[in-house]
């Protein structure tokens, strides 16, 4: 029941070049390869990686990659060393579009900017060759902003059985053995500092960039807590966290939002909980590789502005991610998916997935709302902070511990 | 010894699965024989003496030592005790503790072992090497540890399965003369094993035959050999022709046949094959039908007249040393 | 000599595949130890902050201490395992056909991607998995177990069944080497089962044991997976530790802490090798 | 039938509880890939289906199983045939006593203990100081050998142990030059072992993750992608693959012992052997 | 054959590090000459045939073949071949294969191969089996197939390592007459190492004793057996005693001792073991100052008038039959 805009007629020039692009599993997806090359022409190789991995190659491996499809906070560490080349905004055809969170940090202008590594932070450079950050929309960007969502806990209200309303209650010892946390240290310490935050034991100057004596209270903190059995086990990837909630092994835990879909999609009752404390924020982009040149860079150039007008996001966006440019997407959902997820309002008729899973069914509403409550209510974005590698030795140790 | 220690098989049987190794023999060991099994490869020796031994479940029949039925008794309780062809010491352990090692089984202390130990290898004349392990012994060292072993169980009867197939000649006939020695001082059963008529001869009191799973002839050494009762037992014991006649098969002992000049013998030959053994040349003639006859001659005998392959020649014996046998 | 020559060039490709990507890359951890690190990059440089830390960390010697317990573990219960399940093949069963079907049923799920083998552990022992199911409705317990999954007893669980295989082939190997008559001369000298078996079958199949050792050693010290897994990310052992700075992009670190594995790894199995020739023992 | 003791029965208990503990999870992951087309990667079953076979079959939502399948066993491959000759090598090298074989053996020896993933972090480290872009083909390549080759070399030691070496002596004696000896001789004679060493060369390779993990460059190969799979996919469409790989296993195992069971097959088809005559 | 094909080593010598194995032996092999190595275990019988052959390299001296220095020929370029103990035929190849292996490395092509391997299978009897691999055949078989394939590259110098020991008894004695055989008919030089005297001196036209990496005598066989040279040879090659003398050592051949009634004889003794050895019986005595003498006394002789042991008895020989030995 959509309004399908006619076809957009691509240049063919770009076809039968390879780009490679590799990402999380959470964008890497085959359908989007297997559109371009019907849209475009463009054979797009995907490669799926874990988190640690996708920094580790972008980092490391410039020349096993055309396209990189990392977080934001990830380019403030691949960025400097250069493997990455900054993209001519003007050659963007969406960018006005884009959300303003990627370009001045402000969903609505009267919006605060969050805490932590805010994607338009390291969103732009100052020219083509530019190695430092700069915080105005300089026209040159790192990363072309992909998805993004907002986190929160994930509960099991069957198996909870009353209102959860806090990150404080991830180590309430009413649920002793069942909770968890990802093991991933910059977005785990975000999570952390949450609840240390709401339980009021750590006042933080800045949680995206937290001093060495934050880091040690809110480490000692959750130390505690898993020396009292309080975590049933900690998760790294998104299936993991899927698989511990749908199977009961855990009823509370940090959580991404389509980890909650993929759970609901079994048929297990299980909600996004939105928090008086607020979310945890993550975006993630498109960065073309420094070696991208001549044809390559310009089909490149074609395949992100071919991402930002709609196909692309309408796929996420019925998975329960936000796209870049909204307003493109909405041409490519129905009226009653663009209300349910976008909007927040009441489902008109059965939610499924693009793979045809059933999510919700007719009436039902997204938990945190709307677009704006959602990611109008973001307390820190997941960050890269200036003690990270004490940070990092830290949180090993808060895992053998 | 006055106490019967006799060993008696009765209807001894033993199958694998469908073949018959052991085919219900029947034997009798009196106490203090040397007897030899004797037979060629697979006729079921070895599992008669493991039967014996109590290494392979007796099938049928039953063994009987001193009037008690042991055929289903552990191996350590049967009063036997078993030497290996590979004579089995135990790698790892010392010569001393090799021979110590039932009685540390047994729970002895250390220093009533070693005592006891000491004293089975001075038996074997080991002593000087008792802290040795096996690898650093040659075989025929290595056989009289593996003797010490077995004896100081104090077994009634000895079972030897082929003990000098494992050692070179010259040994051979050295550690059989050692072997005999030891039986007659300790007055027990040896029962040994081999497929080796010489050794079966030099060995024993009584010899005991067998053929496919059967018991072909048994008696004492002499007499097996001097009056086989088959052509088989004839072949086998060596140093026999073994003749069709009209009448039927006879057995002739090599060393009793005469030759001749041609034309004078009994039977006439050609000869095929001369062989010098030293103090015996044996000469082998083709008689007609196709038949063989090997004659042993005293060398000096033979040389003084020689005879070359392709030579006709006649052979001769008396009547009295034809022995007719089934055949 | 031209015998030598030959040799050389027989032994060449070996010897230049074990320098290119064994030498070359253990001494390139060697000096990367000493480099230092950025967010994203290492640099060449002379320090010793990596071991400094290192050495200075409690949460090193915690995780060594808990890899040896991993190790330890794990080695005693593969080594019952292993022993018995050889013996059973060696001299319980009779027939050579028997033994080697039984032993090749055993070495199949080693055929299978180690990963899948171990994750599969998990819809068994979860809260609501089948272990848990069954005790509950057989009535042995009310309350699900806990300790089953997301525990050392998981991870050891693991372990066990993915290692006990490299105790079994070469203990297997060890007693079919023992000659068939030693045990009856044992029992021929009133050895009792029990006795032929310490007595002369263990002292006999030390070599298989000792292999067995060197690789399940080996493997549960390297390990840094089955740990992650199957503790749920809750525990952790020398190879995660170096997992986790890898996959942080510190690699100086995680070559120091390397460095020292390394070191210990080669002394536990330079200790064994001392009591075993395993060039003899093929 | 023989009687059989006691412990025999225990034993035998504890070896079929034994066999039920290896092949338990491998069982668990084969039921639940029959899972409906709603089940998930636990237990209850939710329906009985092929859907999950079907599934893999179609392209997944992320990764490439299919390539990764085709990369592991081409690689599995280059890493088989390189093992069965470079171990043959070693092993006739370590035949005669040349300088240095036993540097060469501890090293082997160590090739063999050392934790894998050190290896894996060399030689990623190793190629990237270099500036060498890292490949499965390469780099994935090499650190694989350093797994199977000491594998292959002590194989071949076993199998060189008990080589008769009159029977290269009786081929020089008949002329044949050292290239003959090893092409007719010796080679044919230890084929049925080149067999096991080439299998086990390649299941190694194929089943190896740790290796591979920092070696492999921008394409997985099957146990990579099994583990990315482990983190990007929630359905048993994964237990469906370890079914599927644990099968191919077993025909590779079966297509070996087939080979096998055929040339003694034709070895002994006239089987009246040896007797009669002599 | 009028060419020469005499077979010399000049002071031929094997040194294996520190140990010395052939201590520079000198021999003249005349052509066509059947030849044993007779010596104990490691003396170096085994090493001087494999410097001969090719397969050891010469420490020094020379092996000189028809006049030719060989000694550092490859094997197959030195007119000999050589037949292993345990064979060593090729056990994927078929009997035919093996023995057209040497043609085929010679690049021969198939027709010629297989024609020329028949004919060898014939001489050896075994064109029936042609096809068969040698895990097929019985021993004796796969002799004969050693043998085809050693004499098809029609060398002038055949070797044989214990070429008998791997089989048994009987088989033993029935090849030893078929290699006499062949090499009558092929008229070539057979060098055979063994460790059995009788094997030696039922094939030998020439025996070589070697000791202590030394030959101890060479000769043909009679000569060897009737007038040793040594103790060790008289001891070695069996039914020989060896007695201390005042004037020095003697050899006495056991065949030719007599038994008298005690204090008639040259010696008195002490009866110590009686051994039967069916058509002999072998009696051994201790004399004054403890050594042993051994009669072989034929078997109805000793029985008309047995001895126990532990008897006193007279021994005594003729002056003719002793023989002086060098210690
Ligand atoms: N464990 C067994 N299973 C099946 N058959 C067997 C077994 N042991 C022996 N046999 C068979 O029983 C028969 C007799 O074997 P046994 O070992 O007693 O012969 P043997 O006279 O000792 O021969 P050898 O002189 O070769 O040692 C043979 O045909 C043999 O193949
Ligand atoms: N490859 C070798 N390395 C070192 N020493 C050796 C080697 N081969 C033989 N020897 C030594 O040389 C001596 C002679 O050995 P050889 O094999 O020639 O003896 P043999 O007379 O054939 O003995 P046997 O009857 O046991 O075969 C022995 O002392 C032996 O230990
Ligand atoms: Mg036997
Ligand atoms: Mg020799």
């Amino acid at each position: 029941a959509s309004t399908l805009p006619a076809p957009m007629v691509w240049g063919q020039e770009t076809k039968n070049i390879t780009l490679r692009q590799f990402g999380t599993g959470v964008s890497n997806l085959n359908e989007v390869a297997t559109k371009v090359k019907e849209d475009l022409g463009i054979n797009l190789e995907m490669t799926a990686l874990d988190t640690d991995s996708v920094t580790q190659r972008a980092a490391t491996q410039p020349d096993s990659f055309d396209i990189a499809d990392i977080e934001y906070f990830v380019a403030k560490k691949v960025w400097p060393t250069g493997n990455l080349q900054a993209m001519d905004a003007s050659k963007i055809a969406n960018y006005d579009k884009i959300v303003g969170i990627f370009r001045n940090g402000k969903l609505t202008p009267e919006s605060t900017i969050a805490q932590g590594t805010a994607p338009h932070t390291v969103g732009f450079v100052d020219g083509p060759g530019g190695t430092e950050f700069v915080d105005n929309e300089s026209g040159w960007m790192t990363l072309i902003p992909t998805i993004y969502n907002a986190d929160t806990l994930g509960i099991r209200p069957d198996l909870i059985g009353r209102p959860i309303t806090s990150w404080t209650e991830l180590l309430n010892p009413e649920f002793k053995g069942k909770a968890s946390i990802l093991d991933i240290s910059s977005i785990g310490i975000m999570d952390m500092a949450m609840v240390c935050e709401a339980m009021g034991e750590v006042t933080y100057g800045d949680k995206g960039n937290m001093t060495k004596e934050e880091i040690d209270k809110t480490i000692a903190i959750f130390t505690e807590a898993k020396k009292a059995g309080q975590f049933r086990a900690f998760w790294k990837s998104f299936d993991e966290s899927v698989n511990l909630m749908a199977s009961g092994e855990v009823v509370i835990q940090s959580m991404w939002s389509p980890a909650i879909t993929a759970v609901r999609s079994r048929g297990i009752p299980c909600v996004y909980q939105p928090l008086k404390e607020g979310y945890r924020s993550w975006g993630g982009g498109i960065g073309l590789s420094a070696s991208l040149s001549g044809m390559e860079l310009d089909a490149a150039y074609e395949y992100i502005n071919w991402y930002l007008s709609g196909w692309v996001g309408g796929f996420l966006m019925r998975q329960g991610y936000y796209s870049a440019v909204p307003e493109t997407s909405k041409d490519y959902m129905s009226e009653n998916e663009w209300g349910y997820w976008f909007e927040g309002k009441e489902s008109t008729a059965d939610i499924t997935s693009p793979f045809g899973d059933k999510l919700a069914g007719a009436g039902e509403t997204r938990d945190g709302g709307s677009f704006y409550d959602r990611m109008g209510a973001v307390a820190c974005w997941n960050s890269v902070m200036a003690e990270n590698q004490y940070m990092v030795r830290k949180w090993n140790e808060f895992i053998a511990a | 010894m006055t106490i019967n220690t006799d060993l008696e098989l009765i209807a001894l049987t033993k199958r694998y699965g469908g073949t018959v190794a052991v085919d219900a023999i029947a034997h009798h060991f009196k106490t203090g024989v040397y007897a030899c099994l004797l037979g060629p490869s697979g006729c079921g020796k070895s599992s008669t003496l493991r039967m014996i031994a109590g290494h392979e479940s007796v099938s049928d029949g039953s063994v009987v030592l001193g009037g008690r039925d042991i055929s289903h008794l552990a191996p350590a309780k049967r009063g036997t005790a078993m030497m290996f062809q590979n004579y089995a010491l135990f790698p790892h352990l010392s010569v001393r503790d090799n021979v110590a090692f039932s009685l540390r089984m047994a729970g002895e202390d250390k220093p009533t072992r070693d005592k006891r130990a000491m004293e089975m290898l001075e038996l074997v004349e080991m002593t000087a090497l008792a802290d040795r392990i096996p690898d650093q012994l040659s075989g025929g060292q290595q056989q009289r540890v593996a003797l010490a072993r077995a004896l100081i169980t104090r077994p009634q009867v000895l079972l030897l399965d082929e003990p000098l197939s494992a050692l070179d000649p010259f040994l051979r006939i050295r550690m059989r003369a050692e072997l005999k020695r030891l039986q007659r001082e300790l007055g027990i059963s040896f029962i040994h094993v081999t497929h080796g008529q010489d050794e079966a001869l030099a060995l024993a009191d009584e010899i005991i035959v067998m053929n496919n799973a059967k018991i072909e002839q048994a008696g004492p050494a002499r007499e097996v050999f001097n009056s086989p009762k088959t052509a088989f037992v004839a072949r086998f014991m060596g140093g026999h022709n073994v003749l069709q006649m009209p009448q039927g098969h006879i057995a002739l002992r090599s060393d009793q046949m005469r030759i001749t000049d041609a034309q004078t013998g009994r039977m006439e030959g050609q000869v095929t094959a001369i062989e010098y053994q030293g103090a015996h040349v044996a000469l082998t003639a083709q008689v007609a039908g196709g038949q063989e006859i090997t004659a042993l001659l005293p060398d000096a005998q033979f040389f003084d007249n020689p005879s070359e392959p392709g030579q006709t020649i006649g052979i001769d014996w008396e009547d009295r040393v034809a022995h007719p046998v089934l055949a | 000599m031209s015998k030598q020559i030959t040799a050389w060039l027989q032994a060449a490709p070996m010897a230049f595949v074990l320098l290119g990507f064994l030498v070359a890359p253990i001494i390139m951890i060697a000096i990367v130890s000493f480099w230092g690190a950025t967010e994203y990059s290492i640099y060449p440089t002379f320090q010793l902050d990596n071991y400094e830390f290192l050495f200075s960390s409690p949460v090193t010697y915690t995780v060594f201490l808990n890899t040896f317990k991993y190790t330890a573990i794990t080695w005693i219960i593969t080594l019952l395992i292993g022993f018995s399940v050889a013996y059973f093949l060696a001299f319980e069963v009779r027939s050579l056909k028997w033994q080697i079907g039984l032993f090749l049923l055993c070495t199949i799920p080693f055929w299978t991607s180690n990963i899948i083998r171990m994750i599969s552990w998990i819809p068994f022992l979860g809260r609501n998995g089948l272990a848990n199911s069954a005790l509950i409705s057989m009535g042995v317990i009310d309350e699900p177990l806990e300790w089953l999954l997301f525990s050392d007893f998981s991870v050891i669980l693991a372990f066990v069944h993915l290692y006990t295989l490299f105790m079994v082939v070469p203990i297997f190997n060890s007693m079919m080497r023992i000659d068939r008559s030693l045990i009856e001369a044992a029992r021929d000298n009133g050895a009792s089962g029990w006795q032929t078996l310490r007595h002369v079958i263990m002292p006999l199949c030390k070599p298989g044991v000792m292999i067995g050792t060197i690789f399940v050693t080996t493997l549960v010290m390297g390990d840094f997976i089955t740990v992650r897994f199957m503790s749920g990310s809750q525990r952790a052992n020398v190879g995660r530790l170096i997992s986790n700075d890898i996959s942080l992009l510190q690699y100086p670190s995680a070559s120091a802490t390397a460095v020292v594995l390394l070191c210990t790894v080669l002394i536990v199995i330079a200790l064994l090798l001392r009591l075993v020739d395993i060039r003899k023992e093929l | 039938m023989e009687k059989r003791s006691r412990s025999f029965y225990i034993l035998a208990v504890f070896f079929a509880l034994f066999v039920l503990f290896l092949y338990g999870p491998v069982l668990t992951i084969g039921v639940l890939s029959f899972q409906g087309p709603q089940g998930g990667l636990t237990f209850p079953m939710n329906g009985v289906s092929l859907h999950w076979f079907r599934d893999l079959f179609q392209e997944q939502a992320v990764g490439d199983i299919w390539g990764s399948f085709r990369r592991s066993f081409a690689l599995g491959m280059m890493v088989m045939v390189t093992t069965v000759v470079v171990s043959v090598l070693g092993g006739l090298a370590f035949r005669k006593r040349f300088k240095g074989s036993g540097l060469l053996f501890y090293m082997a020896i160590a090739s063999l203990v050392i934790p894998s993933i050190l290896v894996s972090l060399g030689v990623g480290l190793i190629f990237n100081q270099l500036g060498l872009p890292v490949h499965w083909a390469s780099s994935g390549y090499g650190s694989q050998l350093t797994w199977t080759l000491p594998f292959g070399l002590l194989i071949m030691f076993a199998v060189f142990n008990r080589f008769d070496k009159s029977y290269e002596e009786a081929a020089r004696d008949l002329g044949a030059t050292s290239w003959q000896t090893i092409a007719h001789v010796v080679l044919p004679i230890i084929a049925p072992s080149l067999l096991g060493v080439a299998l086990f060369g390649f299941t190694l390779s194929y089943d190896e993750f740790a290796r591979t993990l920092l070696t492999s460059g921008s394409y997985n190969t099957l146990p990579l992608e099994i583990f990315g799979m482990t983190t990007n996919v929630t359905t048993p469409v994964i237990f469906a693959l370890g079914t599927l790989t644990t099968f191919f296993s077993l025909c590779v195992i079966g297509l070996f012992f087939l080979a096998v069971w055929v040339s003694s097959r034709r070895k002994d088809k006239s089987s009246d052997a040896g007797k009669g005559m002599v």
